[in-house]
């Protein structure tokens, strides 16, 4: 604040931002320039770049504010950009093979960095507005990725069902920010936190607003588009939705409830638990029946999303600390399931739970990787997600609410069955020609190590959960 | 003269808003349900210019949240213009009810 | 001074080292193994008979009593602070008896066996089996704690079961065995219990200590065991009662004696060792071991000995008349002579003269080995030579083996109680007591010995007599007579049938381990022995010379004939019971229950589960308008539940 | 001695056989691991007892603490007492038991091995777990390996067998999960066992937890009505897999229901105390008897499990030193015991490819050496004095008979007519297999066991030996610990 015009700090606090507007400015050229082809060093560039920007990220001093408390940035917020920021990266890293013969390659990446720098405004929005612009920013895009398979008739169903219904939500967000205006004469959000009176408008301001982040975070009953457009969309544009934008809109949810609307935490307690409990049973029972892989990791990830708004309900720290650190197993767990997916539909675009029979015989490691995933999904120890959904439970458990508590651990139990379908299929069930061994060209390569180093050893060192609650508690 | 009771602006704009929803929910041609969003959008523009007039005189926040809704509806249906015209290429419609390859 | 506890111990473990050394190492062995088994049994029994010599001559007798004489004792394992299994070895009277007892039938029956199993495949493993079950049974007898008791009890069991079902090829033979175990575990499982409340009734499973502590009047563990009651019956009268059956198991008393016939299935010299001499009576010995309290503190539980004894006696004899396998005879005259061991305890007393049952029924045990042993043998011998066991291929054989005929008699005259065979002392004592106690069982016990007597002769003589010599033609690769190891423990034995029953028994095995003379009263005597010789006379009317009385007879008294050659149809019962009820009404049910109702409770959670997962699906659309549907429906009802309700 | 040692060398057999490729050699490598974990084990076993002499009376020896997430509470915490250096020994012999008899996997050998070795680890670091956190994550780091061996491994209906198995038991740990999070949550954010053991949580609290953590375990125990996991498990799984099974996996439950449910809430243990002697005595008789009527070795001795590991929730439930005492004989028994039954099953069945007794019979004249092995098993399994079962039983019985009043009294009872039911089922299988004549023309060319076979089948009957018949040893061993858990109910 002190130091506000101070070009430095300026640059310092909106560090990441001006990075991933960089890179944007280095795609355009690049774009201007190109000729016939993409340059091949036009890939790996921006890779090394995204890669700077994740580590500048982890650096836990980027802290301050902007634009008097429109932009803020803390430690934490920077840790949060820094994880969407790793995960992108990695969904980049496997969408190679995928854009290798797709025309439209570097416009497919600029509309990622986009999205991803929509969302880095978003952590850090401090003000209505800013939220809403950012929120739009990292909205909009992802509808044209979605239909990023031109001639692919479900590629632009599903583009088609997230625009509509997005617009729909946003509408209805809007007007609960509009009805938070009207109740508190602000958009900052500090001083709207101070100036609460408890009339219904707020509450139902609140409930607006949630709905509008239940969408995103794919809760139920806000959750039906999730499915399909997770179906239709190409693999990596899935991942990203199902990771980085629900991971975003988590983090911004945290935010909201936590600084926003503290004053209401009782009452948002309340509409966490019952969110979360049918979010849980609802996507568990769904993806029970699934076939397509894709669709079932949807569901999946609804699933996950339950266990998000639990450890949210803890409302403090570990809450908040448990969010965080299950983003961050979260997406190495299901990017390297998308990652295997991605490779096999790109090389026979098979997506059907039964083509996964038999995988074992040909591609040991790559079936491995997958399971482990899953595992890492189911929280099975000793994968991070074991760890990163019992700390999400140990959160919520604070309030003791016991029937929250029997029903968040009997799902663990119904999700595992259907993890265990697809783990059937690749290691014991055959087939009479399973899949053909799978190539695995080197970026793939690299995302898949990071994800399994991830997913087998994040959970064996506690400083990084220790480190984020360092950063959580100034939060 | 006196001046408009800030209820019966308020009172339009819910007005508008549920039948925002209702065309949305209920129109089955996709550019109508776009401009039913608009409706949606519209109405919380007058709730935003509504508040800023008569509760908070003294700041402009409302009227500039205004501005930036409009500009973002715009790009919004762009998007989504351009989405339904691809929808088109490929479907022959653009009937949400006939778009519904994928379900279950 | 103490006897030689390594001596002692001895007696056990040598042949337990064999049991392990045969077992581990037979096939090697082959032949060779029998030699040293019987070599080793040899050794133990002259240190049974060492100790036995230390314990009655020299160190047993304290000032004209003969001590209870705990000589090793190691606590193996700790219950409670109070309560513990103890491996220990007691002398007293009746084990020092057994210790001889055992080790010397087992050893004839070693030097027997010799010859009988000659060439058995499994011949090595016939020993080892054999070692298993001298060192189980020598263990029992000696053992100083009741728990104790109980192990080499359950071991005796299943080295008996081994044994029966030796010819494990043979279905009957594995029939028989299982039966054998199973229905002696049931006994056993009253003896568990029965041990369970005794012990936390005393606070102790010392038989020392645990004797000691119940037969006093003043003693609290006493009055606590007859004041805390069940079904109106005193915890101790329940104790001994359960104990009793466990005892009555393995002695093949009524009801529980279904087993004993069958196990005729095992080899004839396991039958002479097992079924006649030994094990059997190891029920009579248990309820001797406790008698004590029996008789002190809890008559009634005695009276139900008594009147068990004198039924099972009478019934087995009943049904040894009608028998035609000649090993089943034997094994119902064995049920019925041990029948009288237990009634005679049952009408014994305690001090002096009023011990006369005990100690007869002691003698009758001790003789009883003698004569039963050598029957079976004998009739092992005749088996060897005919290969069957059926009367009716059997007959005139007295020729053709005059060795196993002599001897057969001996023993035949030994059991019908004919003076001045062994069996006639221990059943004059015997009949004394019940004379002087109850003559209800007095007259009856009479009547069985007249019985016993008919029963026996119409074996010996449709064996022996019956039919003409089997002509030579008639022949057989081997001729006559077994084996001399064959021969040899006949002659023993025979002479021990003639011998031991001028053994002046009331100095060595008496209740209160007191004197007590044998005195000898022959008016007493004419109405047993006269009535046994009627017996004999009647068999020899019947079967010395084959002839239709016995047809004519058994049609004249049809119905009571038939039940009785089919056993009173005990089996049936019996097999009713298991099969029809306790697998049908038990483990049918419960196996269907298991399978339909448990599991399918827990298949039906997952089937309800994908049921409901089923029937939402149709959430899914896929249409847009309806998923927006929900979301505004859920904007709205979180808005009225969360503001209006909650 | 250094407890790290129990996971570290399984953890490098495991990265061995990641690394080696050839089936021999990894199963060279498993076996070498396995044999070393053995000793380990032993050498524990000296150094508590030398550690014991020299008068060291603390609770948990060679405790060894690493904060791992401290803003948690929760911590690498080990330590063993002798209950748990019983049941480390127990998991050594039946762990190097069941590599050997897999000697001849020749199919996926190095995920086989691998699985093995995964799930034994998961049951040391179980047993020398003191925060309850670990604990539960090696009681789940055990349940994927089951799944897998079974589901690749297996036979019959394999598939079906394993998924129920693993969502049985994952239900379990999900109860035993809410349990131990609601003890973190009243005892102060903490998973430490001895500060939740004196953190005395209030009684309405432990009569709220505790059926969650004893129910959970006894889901792993089979406890009655949540057994049904057992049968079909236990008879799908290939042999190895179902002695850890039945050998190990049954133990994380009976020790953990002792350890967490009763040590750590031991008034809702009063509490519920007749609830569970009930549920045991169903389990034991019940039990017994739907073995009478399977037709399948496995079945059979899959259900006898069920009834006899009834013996150590009865055990548990009755609440005296010397029953919580025998309830741990009982656990080391059975482990043993019921792993050399399938081993025999194993072994019969490689050879005659049916495990139906009704298609055996006479086998005792071909294999003699299996049909011994088999013979012994089910004699121990009888409660034959000289075995181990008979101790563990009637450590359990004379604890039980302690109880004086008629309710114990008659649960006691029905307890120990099982020991009549059991010989029943047990001599009808094994006469129907291995005796009678020769039911099969083909019976007559089969061989007896190998080498492998025959050592480990030798290890693991001297143990059962080593048991029956100096108990003392043991007894000594877990009597301490049992008399603390019994002090902790005030008794």
């Amino acid at each position: 604040m002190l130091l506000e015009n101070n070009l430095l700090n300026f640059l310092l606090v909106m560090l990441q931002e001006l990075g991933l507007t960089a890179i944007l400015i280095v795609l355009l050229f690049a774009k201007l320039m190109e000729g016939e082809k993409t340059s091949p060093m036009l890939y790996p560039l921006v890779m090394v770049l995204l890669l700077g920007h994740v580590l500048i990220s982890f650096d836990g001093n980027t802290t301050g504010m902007l634009f008097s408390g429109m932009y803020v940035n803390t430690p934490l917020i920077g840790m949060e950009k820094g994880i969407l920021g790793l995960g992108t990266l990695l969904i980049c890293l496997q969408a190679g093979t995928w854009l290798k013969n797709h025309k439209h390659s570097t416009e497919f990446i600029m509309l990622l960095i986009a999205t991803l720098m929509g969302m880095d405004y978003l952590l850090s929005a401090g003000n209505l507005l800013m939220f809403y612009l950012a929120l739009e920013l990292s909205t909009i895009p992802l509808a044209a990725l979605c239909n990023f398979d031109l001639e692919k008739r479900r590629s632009s169903e599903s583009a088609m069902k997230l625009i509509l219904s997005s617009a729909f939500s946003s509408g209805i967000l809007l007007f609960g920010i509009s009805m938070l205006y009207g109740a508190t004469g602000s958009l900052n959000f500090i001083e709207i936190s101070r100036s609460f009176m408890g009339t219904e408008m707020e509450m139902l301001a609140l409930i607006f607003i949630f709905s509008g982040f239940a969408f995103k975070i794919a809760v139920v009953p806000f959750h039906f588009w999730t499915a399909d457009v997770y179906e239709g969309a190409p693999i990596p544009v899935t991942a990203f939705l199902s990771v980085i934008s629900k991971g975003a809109m988590i983090f911004a949810l945290t935010t909201m409830l936590y600084k926003v609307f503290g004053a209401y935490a009782a009452m948002w307690y309340n509409i966490l638990f019952v969110a979360s409990a049918i979010t849980m049973t609802l996507g568990n029972l769904f993806a029970m029946r699934q076939m397509n892989i894709k669709r079932f990791l949807a569901f999946s990830s609804i699933t996950q999303a339950g266990y998000l708004l639990l450890g949210l309900s803890g409302a403090s720290a570990e809450g908040a600390t448990s969010v965080v650190y299950f983003m961050l197993v979260y997406i190495f767990s299901n990017l390297g399931a998308f990652g295997v997916l991605a490779l096999v539909s790109a090389a026979t675009g098979k997506e059907e739970i039964h083509d996964f029979k038999g995988f074992y015989k040909n591609n040991p490691v790559l079936s491995w990787v997958f399971a482990l995933s899953l595992f890492s999904l189911a929280g099975i120890p000793p994968t991070a997600g074991f760890f990163g959904k019992l700390f999400l439970i140990t959160a919520g458990a604070s309030r003791f609410n016991m029937p929250f508590l029997v029903i968040a651990a009997l799902n663990m139990v119904i999700s595992l069955f259907y993890y265990l379908k697809v783990v059937r299929a690749m290691l014991v069930e055959q087939q009479d020609e399973p899949l053909p061994t799978i190539a695995v060209p080197f970026y793939a390569r690299i995302a898949l190590v990071v994800c399994v180093a991830g997913v087998l050893l994040t959970g064996f060192f506690g400083q990084i959960y220790e480190y984020i609650h360092t950063l959580s508690l100034g939060f | 003269m006196h001046e408009i009771p800030i209820n019966h602006i308020l009172f339009l704009s819910t007005a508008l808003f549920f039948i925002g929803v209702y065309g949305f929910l209920s129109r089955k041609n996709m550019i109508t349900m776009l401009m039913a969003v608009e409706l949606i959008l519209n109405a919380v523009n007058i709730n935003f210019v509504a508040f800023n007039k008569y509760l908070f005189p003294g700041k402009l926040d409302g009227l500039f949240f205004t501005i930036f809704i409009i500009a973002i509806a715009a790009a919004e249906a762009a998007v989504a213009i351009a989405i339904i015209i691809n929808l088109y290429r490929s479907h022959k419609s653009i009937d949400v009810d006939e778009v519904n390859d994928m379900k279950y | 001074m103490m006897p030689d506890t390594i001596l002692i111990a001895l007696i056990p473990i040598i042949p337990f080292l064999c049991f392990l050394l045969l077992g581990l190492t037979g096939k090697k062995l082959g032949a060779f193994s029998g030699l040293l088994g019987t070599a080793s049994m040899a050794v133990s029994a002259g240190f049974a008979a060492l100790t036995a010599y230390q314990y009655f001559f020299h160190v047993g007798k304290i000032d004209g009593v003969f001590q209870k004489m705990v000589v090793f004792n190691y606590h193996w394992l700790q219950f409670t602070p109070e309560i513990s299994i103890n491996m220990g070895m007691l002398l007293d009277p009746i084990s020092v008896m057994m210790l001889v007892v055992v080790t010397f039938v087992s050893l004839m029956v070693h030097i027997y066996s010799l010859g009988y199993m000659k060439g058995e495949e499994r011949f090595s493993v016939f020993y080892s089996f054999l070692s298993l079950f001298t060192f189980s049974m020598l263990g029992l007898v000696l053992s100083a704690n009741l728990f104790q008791t109980y192990i080499f009890w359950e071991l005796v069991g299943v080295s008996s079961f081994l044994l029966i079902g030796f010819y494990y090829t043979k279905p009957s033979a594995v029939s028989a065995s299982k039966k054998a175990f199973i229905v002696t575990r049931f006994a056993d499982l009253g003896f568990l219990i029965g041990i369970l409340i005794l012990g936390f009734n005393a606070k102790t499973l010392d038989f020392g200590l645990l004797i000691e502590r119940l037969i006093h009047v003043e003693s609290p563990y006493l009055q606590t065991a007859i004041a805390s009651s069940f079904m109106g019956v005193s915890a101790l009268t329940w104790g001994l009662l359960l104990i009793f059956v466990g005892g009555a198991g393995k002695s093949a008393m009524f009801p529980l004696h279904v087993w004993l016939p069958d196990a005729m299935e095992g080899p004839t010299p396991v039958s002479a060792l097992i079924h006649a001499a030994t094990m059997v009576v190891a029920g009579v010995f248990l309820v001797a071991r406790l008698f004590p309290i029996f008789i002190l503190s809890c008559p009634v539980a005695l009276d139900v000995v008594a009147y068990v004894g004198i039924f099972s006696s009478l019934f087995a004899a009943i049904i040894a008349c009608t028998q035609t396998d000649i090993k089943r005879v034997l094994a119902y005259s064995t049920m019925s002579q041990i029948g009288y061991m237990m009634f005679a305890l049952g009408v014994s007393g305690y001090e002096g003269e009023a011990g006369l049952g005990y100690m007869g029924s002691m003698f009758h045990l001790f003789t009883h080995a003698m004569f039963k042993a050598l029957l079976f043998l004998g009739a092992g011998s005749v088996i060897h030579y005919i290969h069957s066991n059926e009367m009716k291929d059997m007959g005139g054989l007295r020729k053709a083996m005059p060795i196993t005929h002599i001897t057969f008699l001996i023993a035949c005259l030994a059991i019908a109680g004919i003076p001045p065979f062994a069996g006639f002392f221990s059943k004059e004592e015997i009949l004394a007591a019940a004379f002087h106690k109850n003559p209800v069982i007095f007259y009856v016990g009479l009547i069985t010995a007249a019985m016993t007597a008919f029963y026996m002769f119409r074996l010996y003589f449709s064996i022996f007599w019956n039919k003409p010599t089997p002509s030579a033609g008639h022949d057989h690769h081997h001729h006559g007579e077994g084996p001399f190891t064959m021969m040899l423990p006949l002659f023993i034995l025979a002479l021990c049938s003639i011998s031991v029953g001028f053994i002046p028994f009331g100095q060595f095995v008496t209740a209160d381990g007191q004197f007590l003379a044998n005195e000898f009263h022959p008016m007493f005597s004419i109405a047993p022995v006269s009535l046994a010789l009627g017996g004999i006379f009647l068999a020899m009317l019947f079967y010395k010379n084959a002839n239709e009385l016995p047809a004519k007879l058994a049609v004249s008294m049809s119905v009571l004939y038939a039940s009785a050659y089919r056993k009173f149809y005990i089996d049936e019962v019996y097999l009713f019971v298991t099969k029809r009820l306790i697998f049908n009404l038990l483990g049918r049910p419960a196996a269907w229950f298991d399978r339909t109702i448990v599991d399918g409770l827990m298949n039906l959670i997952g089937g309800l589960t994908s049921g409901f997962a089923e029937m939402i699906r149709g959430l899914q659309s896929g249409k847009v308008q309806s998923y927006a549907i929900w979301f505004f429906a859920g904007v709205l009802g979180f808005a009225v539940l969360f503001i209006y309700l909650w | 001695m250094n407890l790290t040692l129990l996971l570290l060398v399984p953890l490098s057999t495991a990265l061995g056989i990641i690394l080696l490729r050839d089936v021999k050699h990894i199963r060279l490598m498993a076996a070498i691991g396995s044999i070393c974990q053995l000793g380990l084990a032993i050498k524990l076993l000296l150094a508590y007892q030398t550690a014991r002499l020299l008068g060291d009376t603390s609770q948990m020896l060679f405790q060894f603490k690493y904060a791992w997430y401290p803003s948690l509470g929760i911590q690498w915490h080990f330590g063993v007492d002798g209950i748990s250096i019983a049941m480390i020994l127990l998991t050594a012999i039946v762990v190097v038991a069941g590599i050997l008899f897999s000697w001849k996997m020749s199919f996926q050998g190095k995920e086989f091995f691998l699985l093995l070795v995964l799930l034994s680890m998961g049951a040391y670091g179980f047993f020398i777990s003191l925060d309850l956190f670990s604990l539960f994550f090696f009681l789940e780091l055990a349940v994927i390996p089951k799944y897998l061996l079974i589901a690749i491994w297996g036979s019959g209906k394999k598939e079906y067998s394993a998924t129920k198995l693993a969502l049985m038991l994952m239900g379990g740990s999900a109860l035993v999960l809410v349990g131990f999070l609601g003890m973190y949550e009243y005892a102060g954010k903490t998973f430490d066992m001895l500060q939740l053991a004196q953190a005395h949580l209030p009684l309405e609290v432990q009569k709220l937890l505790f059926p969650f953590v004893f129910m959970g375990f006894g889901v792993f125990t089979a406890i009655f009505p949540f057994h049904t996991w057992a049968p079909d498990g236990h008879s799908s799984a290939p042999t190895a897999a179902s002695m850890f099974l039945a050998g190990i996996s049954m133990k994380l439950g009976g020790y953990g229901a002792l350890r967490m449910a009763v040590y750590l809430m031991p008034e809702a243990a009063q509490y519920y105390s007749p609830l569970i002697i009930i549920l045991a005595s169903i389990a034991i008789l019940y039990g017994a008897f739907a073995t009478m009527m399977q037709k399948d070795l496995k079945y059979i001795n899959a259900y006898s499990s069920v009834s006899h590991c009834g013996f150590v929730i009865l055990g548990i439930g009755m609440l005296t030193r010397t029953s919580v005492t025998g309830a741990v004989l009982q656990m080391f028994s059975h482990g043993l015991m019921t792993a050399l039954f399938f081993a025999a099953i194993g072994m019969l069945y490689e050879r005659s490819h049916t495990r139906q007794i009704g298609e055996l019979g006479g086998l005792m004249k071909t294999m003699p050496f299996i049909s011994c092995v088999m013979f012994i098993a089910g004699l121990c399994s009888l409660g034959l004095p000289g075995f181990s079962g008979f101790v563990a039983e009637m450590t359990v019985f004379m604890g039980s008979w302690e109880n004086a009043d008629t309710f114990h009294r008659v649960a006691t009872i029905i307890a120990c007519a099982s020991i009549v039911v059991t010989a029943v089922y047990i001599l009808r299988a094994l006469g129907a297999s291995l005796l009678g004549p020769i039911k099969n023309e083909h019976f007559n060319h089969l061989a007896d066991a190998t080498w492998n076979e025959k050592i480990a089948s030798a290890l693991l009957i001297v143990s059962i030996m080593a048991l029956g018949f100096a108990p003392f040893w043991l007894n000594n061993l877990i009597t301490p610990d049992a008399t603390l858990i019994i002090h902790a109910l005030g008794k």
